[in-house]
């Protein structure tokens, strides 16, 4: 059953890829996402029996983020349709500096799309270390091309950075498998097996254990990232495709925050917590620090977008570093981190349409403009901003909580970015939506396509926001006991 | 069969100084192969007396991927951006020799103490293999190509696949396999990426490639065509 | 009862002084009882309305009678308590005051004259610094005498404040009195004789007005004199002989010799430059918090 | 309760209504402003229930929100904060309906009245919450939906400047609430109030995360910069919600945590007074010194809310040293200033609303003889004035009163605080002064006198709505002063509920509302002095002569409205003497040549504490802008990055 995750999106590839027929490729898309999905759905909602010593299995924590990865890869898939079909096939001028380029051919781009599908879901299900490190390399290679997608220079240089930093980083976490090896050796047979680990985790040698922590706290820290390490991030995601970076931003990140949570649980079982917890919380201040400092008087709104994702990627990490209620908190705030960066990312792809331009300042008076992108935007803002009833508030108010109570200087620290960041942000993105638009710029209505997606994030939000579902609460529990959290 | 391993040990050392101090990017590209290559053989050699077929079959398709195919695609691509040595290095030739130095007597300090750590004790092993990271990284960090890069990423793996060998012996078959399926195709597409760069910029020297970047005065225009 | 001695004989005080300033200058001066011959004539006379000008312009001077007429209705005469007596009564009292001063001023700006604008603007002003003085005067009465309402303080005067605290009285009677002369328009802050618009204030604020309606503004010049007067006497003569008509007689020889000392200040002092006029009323209330601190129980306790 | 519940389901309604409509302006604004009234209507219900000592219950319904629970409940201090809700909610929504429909041509009506019944149902929800997390959410709901209400016209230049202030300031003072909410949770480990119990230590730290974080809202000092931002840009019925009703909830939040902890400690009275005096005298000055009416008004607010909040800290740190009679006046001056504040300034901005709408501008020094072409907004408007002087006899007096005898009772008895009774004495004296110059400045220059513009020239009366919400407030304002011990009793539980446990307040309510009764009887009189004189004079005295003619202008040759005093030479005596504090910077070209262009004075006045604020952002983008060169671009050195990295953590931990 759950082979078939990864299984479906790869077939779904190959047949893309083979095809040149539009009409199959679009199927084969939302076939395919809609199919993932539903089988998601199911397994939500009877999670299949654990098996012990199996590659692939499903545990509370990996259906949580099973479930942000299918729920999104939907909605972007239904963006990603008519975003295909408004971007032009042939060669055009590029926005910023005068030449030619033209796009990479469709159906490359799907089935990358559907192969980034699957590598993610394998991410989720993977439950063996050494299979996890394969299938979060994966997912750089398989969303390399998506982010090259406009074949102009700057997205050429972003995907370069992209992939050599990410390699050289993930490799850092090949590094901090050998070490777990190193750490099991000569008391567990099948090394790297998450469950064998788990259970036999106090007899690990405690040194090697740590070192293979903080390696891929690096490692998969440089995918997530993390500061220092998440130099590529704001290149990739300005310069990809806008529903690209929705994805990037939404789920890739966490997905490699999973490869940190399955250190941390084995150094958890182990007894070690609290070298994981300390190392968590430092790069989350340190993420959310210069991730917050990015974002101030940032000219380029995708770039902004980009720096947010470093900072909340700093508060999940810090959430989960401080543990007991904010483990839950960290969670909730993944999964409502993904939706609204998904849609402010799809909402900034609508902006970018109409006004051509990435730089902040060249966008006023999108409510004139294009009111529903605007509207979209400004939500998409507030919500990221933790704002009520965003269930980032939610999440920060319950990780603030716990920080309080554990760490009262983190407590604040957290704040005073936060609050930065909140200043940062709005001083960016208001006058975008706000303000008289320029003349030239068009007021035509909107296509449903472009706005059907991030409008459906938005109302996820607000349900998770006024009236946490109690499924979803089920869920996001069931993922913070996994890390240890209450 | 232990100065053999002393031997190999001593060949891969050799091979990162070769790195460090080469110019012409097709000789490094082949002591880069012959350095992974030798490695595979050296895991072999390491568990001789338990040689079981897969294991073998695998060690030897990775010593067959790493000196044949990476090499094969990298020098594809070499000849697709016509580029034959790394002029102006960041950190010039002698300097790296010397860093070089350092970091292997601090790699062997080093694996000396992890050694005595570790279940597997080849001290030596281990701190080749600490050193052939080092020049990994140093190679990213310290040259202009990008053809270098992808060599010092390659080396920098190396350095792990050695490292692994030395201290935990074997792991599974899929996961070695997986491992080297990944490293194939990340080399492949980084071919790929370097001939567009070499296409759009008409250069491969990566420290130019700074369009993208949060200093605040404009970024120089691009040398696009 | 003090309300209405102030409505009979508020003018003859201001006779009194405009004749201790004529004797001072040498000249006869006019009688005592002019002041009462020109309200009379002015009320007989027809007003002539601005175009400008709105219902507040007619309806202010009578608002401002009103206004000063209620606060004599809570002033003590002397030691006899006023008809309208409650704990915080010098509240209303200040207030009052301010409402006849905000309804001139709004008279004065709906002219639309630029004289009368600049009038309303000073009047405002000093009023800031006057008001802040006048509640700190009143304050220190308060911390003296333990009581809060003006008549009771009245009361409590003669049994010993005075023995007690006579140092935070004489400054109180100090602040009072330049409050008086800055209230009334008095030299050194104002002069009520002037001719000059650019330096009247408070005449600047009436020029258009005329008729019943300067009467009535008049007629409110007069009992304002009257009533800080009337305080004045009150405190620095806080006399008790058992008999209420010799107290009051007493008050009234006391207030027309405040009326006398008024006239006197006036004739012997120049005006001051407008500028300094601020520095003079932050020392008044100076005074008025240095009688706080000098008042029994110690001074301010922390 | 169930009333209560209806009430917001009403706005809810209304708000889904008039967002679904948006299509018809007509309609939605129906729905809009219908579902507020109604609401508004029903809400008061129960809110006067509980005043009048009825018992309304509570309700607690789960919410799957982790700590989060949907309990409601009204009690006193509730009811007493709802019911100038409702009562200018119902107000500023009729007059809404008016004011906005000729915006209709240029924009949907929809969401402006989903905004405003939306900020009306989370205020509502404000005082009745009971949980923690309810009373966060329903505050950033309200911070939320008045920031959309104030970009209403976002257009306009300035105005996204205006918001983002807003924004930021409302966000940063919640940022406090979190850490305070954060703290009494943690250490009852529950998010319920009933569960709230003051900490053994660090109580005081509380009450200074809710003096800044509920300060932020109420405008204290030096945490007002966004009121004189927001209010200008807001539209006019949505100011005078926002300031008679929004930034009073500041105050109720102080409050309820001050009961929540079990009464004040002697520090925080005094605090708090130290904050309401400051604030009291800057708002005063400040206001002094503006140009635009809004943001006069949005000053006087400073100064209104630093007036109770004088009150409440000189009540409270009564009532901390046993002097109830003494803590009980100061605090009833200071709720029922809440009420009247609410009234006039209501009315005040509401009237500067129709002043906008009917002359065209704000700005002082274009209006002008608006009274005679204007004249029911011109009186109410200059009733609401007198009010905000706390002139006799009008409701501001009868709030004032009650404070300052507070401290005179304290001067008198030699209480302990004698000293914070001479500095509230000292303080409301000087602040009250210098609003009332303040506002004969405003009221004089913009409704009476000759217009100094073409618009304000062309003012129009507004439409019947409008003028008939401002005769309404304007007669309550009149209304609340002569009978402002029917408010003091309404206000009698609240305060009970403020006072420590087991002190006494009854005795010193009655007296302080025989008091009240005879400020009103000797107001009264002075008033009905004032009318018999005007009708002597109309009956007696001879008429006045009927020929027009102009004002006497010294003999000067063809005098032009321009000549006037204006608003900026009026405030100079003053704006001058304090030039320290308002910042005042004059601008004036010297005249050059032998034929010089007209030349041409302004002075304009800056906000002192939004410098301050201003060199703080600009501090943190100076480090933002010095840590750019982190992301420079080069791959190198992004690897070299990761590589430090990794570095750092194995030694820190491993090697």
């Amino acid at each position: 059953m759950i082979e078939s995750l990864v299984l479906l999106p790869t077939i779904a590839a190959a047949l893309v890829f083979a095809t040149r027929s539009r009409r199959l490729r679009e199927g084969c898309l939302l076939g395919t996402a809609v199919a993932h999905a539903l089988l998601v759905g199911a397994l939500a909602a009877s999670p299949p029996a654990p098996s012990r010593r199996a590659w692939l299995g499903l545990d509370p924590l990996g259906l949580l983020f099973l479930v942000i990865v299918s729920s999104l890869f939907l909605l972007v898939s239904v963006y990603t349709v008519g975003y295909l079909r408004r971007e032009p096939e042939h060669a055009r001028g590029d926005l910023e500096e005068a030449f030619l380029f033209s796009n990479e051919p469709a159906p490359v781009f799907v089935a990358c799309l559907l192969l980034f599908l699957a590598t993610m879901s394998l991410v989720t299900l993977s439950r063996h270390l050494g299979l996890l490190w394969i299938a979060i390399e994966a997912t750089t290679l398989a969303s390399a091309p998506l982010v090259y997608f406009h074949r102009h220079h700057r997205s050429l240089e972003a995907t370069w950075k992209y992939l050599l930093v990410c390699s050289v980083g993930i490799a850092f976490a090949l590094l901090g498998n050998v070490a777990l090896v190193g750490a099991a050796a000569g008391s567990v047979t099948s090394e790297l097996g998450l469950d064998e680990l788990l259970r036999a985790a106090p007899r690990l040698d405690r040194r090697w254990l740590e070192a293979a922590f903080l390696l891929f706290l690096v490692g998969y820290g440089t995918k997530m990232g993390l500061a220092p390490m998440h130099t590529w991030l704001p290149d990739a995601h300005s310069e990809a495709p806008s529903p690209v970076s929705a994805l990037l931003s939404g789920a890739l990140l966490i997905c490699a925050f999973l490869g940190i949570l399955r250190a941390q649980q084995v150094l958890d079982a182990a007894g070690a917590h609290e070298v994981a917890a300390s190392a968590l919380r430092g790069f989350g201040i340190f993420s959310m620090a210069v991730g917050t400092l990015f974002i101030v008087r940032q000219r380029d709104f995708k770039r902004m977008l980009a720096y947010s994702s470093v900072e909340h990627m700093g508060i999940v990490a810090l959430g989960v570093g401080l543990g007991g209620a904010a483990a839950f908190g960290a969670m909730l705030h993944a999964l409502s981190h993904a939706f609204a960066k998904a849609a402010l990312f799809l909402v900034a792809g609508n902006l970018l349409a109409r006004y051509a331009s990435k730089r902040a300042d060249d966008v006023r008076g999108a409510l004139e403009a294009q009111p529903a992108s605007a509207a979209l935007w400004l939500a998409g803002l507030l919500a990221i901003a933790g704002v009520p009833p965003s269930p980032l508030f939610l999440s920060e108010f319950a990780i603030l909580r716990e920080a309080l109570a554990v760490a009262p200087w983190t407590a604040a620290a957290f704040l005073a970015l936060l609050a930065i960041a909140f200043a940062a942000m709005l001083d960016v993105g208001l006058p975008m939506a706000l303000g008289r638009a320029p003349a030239g710029i068009s007021r035509d209505p909107e296509p449903a396509t472009a706005l059907g997606s991030p409008a459906a994030l938005a109302l996820l939000l607000l349900v998770l926001g006024l009236a946490l579902p109690l499924p979803v609460r089920a869920l996001l529990e069931g993922a913070a006991r996994v890390i240890g959290g209450g | 069969m232990n100065s053999l391993l002393v031997a190999a040990a001593g060949l891969v050392a050799l091979l990162d100084f070769r790195l460090l101090g080469g110019s012409r990017l097709v000789p490094i590209i082949r002591a880069a192969a012959l350095q992974g290559a030798l490695l595979a053989l050296v895991s072999v050699a390491l568990r001789a007396r338990e040689v079981e077929l897969g294991f073998a079959a695998l060690a030897l398709g990775s010593a067959v991927i790493k000196g044949y195919l990476l090499p094969a695609l990298l020098l594809r691509a070499l000849r697709q951006v016509e580029i034959r040595r790394e002029v102006e290095p960041l950190v010039g030739y002698n300097l790296s020799l010397l860093i070089g130095a350092a970091g292997l007597g601090l790699s062997a300090l080093l694996g000396a103490r992890i050694a005595a750590n570790a279940a597997t004790s080849t001290p030596l092993l281990v701190s080749v293999a600490l050193f052939t990271m080092w020049t990994g990284l140093f190679l990213i960090v310290a040259r202009r190509k990008a053809v270098t890069q992808v060599l010092g990423y390659l080396v920098f793996e190396n350095g792990i696949y050695g490292f692994g060998v030395a201290v935990a012996g074997e792991s599974p078959l899929l996961v070695e396999m997986g491992v080297l399926l990944d490293l194939l195709v990340a080399v492949f597409v980084m071919g790929i990426i370097i001939f567009h760069i070499q296409r759009d910029f008409s250069h491969i020297d990566v420290d130019r490639l700074a369009l993208l970047r949060d200093v605040d005065e404009p970024a120089p225009p691009g040398e696009a065509p | 009862m003090e309300l209405a001695l102030a409505l009979l004989l508020a003018p003859l005080l201001a006779g009194i002084v405009r004749r201790t300033k004529a004797i001072l200058a040498g000249r006869t001066g006019p009688p005592l009882l002019q002041a009462y011959r020109d309200l009379r004539k002015l009320l007989a006379r027809r007003s002539v309305y601005s175009r400008t000008t709105t219902w507040v312009f007619r309806a202010a001077p009578f608002a401002s009678l009103a206004a000063v007429a209620g606060a004599l209705a809570l002033t003590p005469c002397g030691l006899l308590p006023a008809p309208i007596a409650f704990p915080g009564d010098l509240l209303l009292l200040v207030y009052l005051l301010a409402l006849a001063r905000f309804a001139t001023a709004l008279a004065a700006l709906d002219t639309g004259s630029a004289f009368a604008g600049m009038g309303a603007s000073r009047e405002m002003a000093f009023g800031v610094l006057a008001e802040l003085a006048l509640l700190l005067a009143l304050a220190s009465l308060v911390r003296t005498t333990g009581a809060w309402s003006l008549s009771e303080m009245a009361g409590q005067l003669p049994e010993g404040a005075w023995g007690a605290s006579a140092g935070s009285l004489v400054l109180l009677a100090a602040a009072l009195l330049g409050i008086l002369l800055v209230e009334n328009a008095r030299i050194p802050f104002d002069d009520p004789a002037t001719h000059l618009e650019l330096t009247m204030i408070h005449e600047a604020m009436v020029l258009d007005h005329g008729g019943p309606e300067l009467a009535a503004i008049e007629g409110g010049a007069m009992l304002k004199l009257w009533l800080f007067a009337s305080l004045l006497a009150t405190v620095i003569a806080p006399i008790q002989t058992g008999a209420p008509w010799l107290d009051v007689g007493a008050h009234l020889g006391a207030v027309a010799l405040v009326g006398v000392a008024v006239g006197l200040i006036e004739s012997g002092m120049a005006r001051l430059p407008l500028l300094r006029v601020p520095q003079m009323l932050l020392a008044m209330a100076l005074l008025a918090l240095l009688s706080m601190a000098l008042a029994p129980g110690g001074g301010i306790a922390p | 309760m169930t009333l209560f519940a209806l009430a917001l389901a009403a706005f809810v309604a209304g708000a889904a209504g008039a967002l679904l409509a948006a299509r018809s302006p007509r309609l939605a604004t129906g729905l809009g402003a219908g579902g507020a009234v109604v609401g508004s209507l029903l809400g008061l219900v129960p809110a006067a229930l509980v005043l009048s000592g009825r018992d309304v219950g509570s309700v607690r319904l789960p919410w799957s929100v982790p700590g989060g629970s949907l309990s409601l409940a009204i009690d006193p201090l509730s009811a007493f904060f709802l019911v100038p809700l409702f009562a200018v909610g119902a107000a500023t929504a009729v007059y809404g309906a008016a004011y906005l429909l000729p915006e209709a041509r240029h924009r949907s009506l929809g969401p402006a009245w989903l905004w405003f019944d939306l900020l009306l149902a989370s205020m509502a929800l404000v005082v009745a919450a009971r949980n923690g997390l309810l009373f966060l959410v329903a505050w950033e709901a309200m911070a939320l939906s008045s920031f959309f209400l104030v970009v209403f016209h976002h257009e306009r230049d300035g105005v996204p400047r205006a918001g983002w202030v807003y924004l930021v300031a409302t966000h940063l003072g919640t940022a406090f609430l979190l850490v305070l909410f954060a703290w009494l949770a943690g250490d009852a480990d529950s998010l319920e109030f009933a569960d709230w119990r003051r900490p053994a230590s660090g109580a005081s730290w509380l009450f200074a995360l809710a003096l800044v974080g509920f300060g932020a809202k109420a405008g204290f000092f030096p945490l007002h910069v966004w009121l004189p931002e927001a209010h200008p840009v807001a539209p006019s019925h949505v100011s005078a919600l926002l300031s008679a009703v929004m930034v009073k909830l500041g105050l109720y939040g102080l409050l309820r945590v001050v009961s929540l902890l079990g009464g004040a400690d002697p520090l925080w009275g005094t605090a708090l007074l130290g904050v309401g005096l400051v604030s009291a005298a800057y708002g005063a000055l400040a206001l002094l010194a503006q140009r635009d009416l809004k943001r006069l008004l949005a000053y006087s607010t400073v100064e209104n809310l630093g007036i109770a909040a004088v009150g409440l800290g000189l009540g409270l740190r009564a009532a901390a040293s046993g002097a109830t009679s003494l803590a009980v006046v100061a605090l009833a001056g200071a709720l029922l200033h809440v009420w009247n504040h609410a009234l006039f300034k209501g009315l005040l901005f509401l009237g500067a609303g129709s002043l906008a709408r009917g002359a065209g501008t704000l700005d002082l020094e274009r209006l002008g003889g608006v009274l005679r072409r204007m004249p029911t907004t011109g009186a109410s408007l200059l009733v609401g004035a007198a009010a905000i002087c706390a002139l006799p006899p009008l409701n501001g007096f009868a709030s004032e009163f009650l404070i300052y005898l507070g401290s005179l009772e304290a001067l008198g008895t030699g209480a302990p605080i004698a000293a914070h009774a001479l500095a509230v004495v000292a303080g409301l004296a000087f602040a009250g002064a210098v609003a009332a110059a303040g506002f004969v400045r405003a009221a004089g220059v913009a409704l009476l006198g000759e217009p100094r513009s073409a618009e304000a020239a062309a003012a129009r009366e507004v439409a019947g709505p409008m003028r008939g919400v401002l005769a309404v407030l304007a007669a309550l304002c009149l209304f609340l002063g002569i009978a402002a011990p029917v408010a003091l009793r309404a206000a009698a539980p609240a305060i009970e509920q403020i006072l420590p446990a087991g002190a006494e307040g009854g005795p010193a309510l009655r007296a302080a509302s025989a008091l009240l009764w005879q400020v009103a009887a000797a107001g009264g009189a002075v008033a009905a002095a004032g009318a018999a004189l005007l009708w002597l004079r109309a009956r007696l005295l001879p008429a006045p002569v009927a020929r027009p003619v102009g004002t006497w202008d010294c003999g000067h040759a063809a005098p032009t409205p321009r000549m006037q005093y204006t608003a900026s030479s009026f405030a100079q005596p003053l704006t001058r003497l304090f030039a320290l504090v308002l910042r005042v910077r004059s601008s004036a070209p010297e005249p050059a040549g032998i034929a010089p262009a007209p030349a041409s004075f302004g002075t304009r006045s800056e906000d002192l504490a939004a410098g301050v604020y201003a060199g703080i952002f600009a501090a943190v983008a100076e480090l933002a802008r010095r840590l750019r060169p982190i992301q420079a671009g080069s791959p190198q050195l992004y690897v070299l990055y990761t590589v430090l990295a990794a570095l750092a953590l194995l030694l820190w931990k491993v090697l």
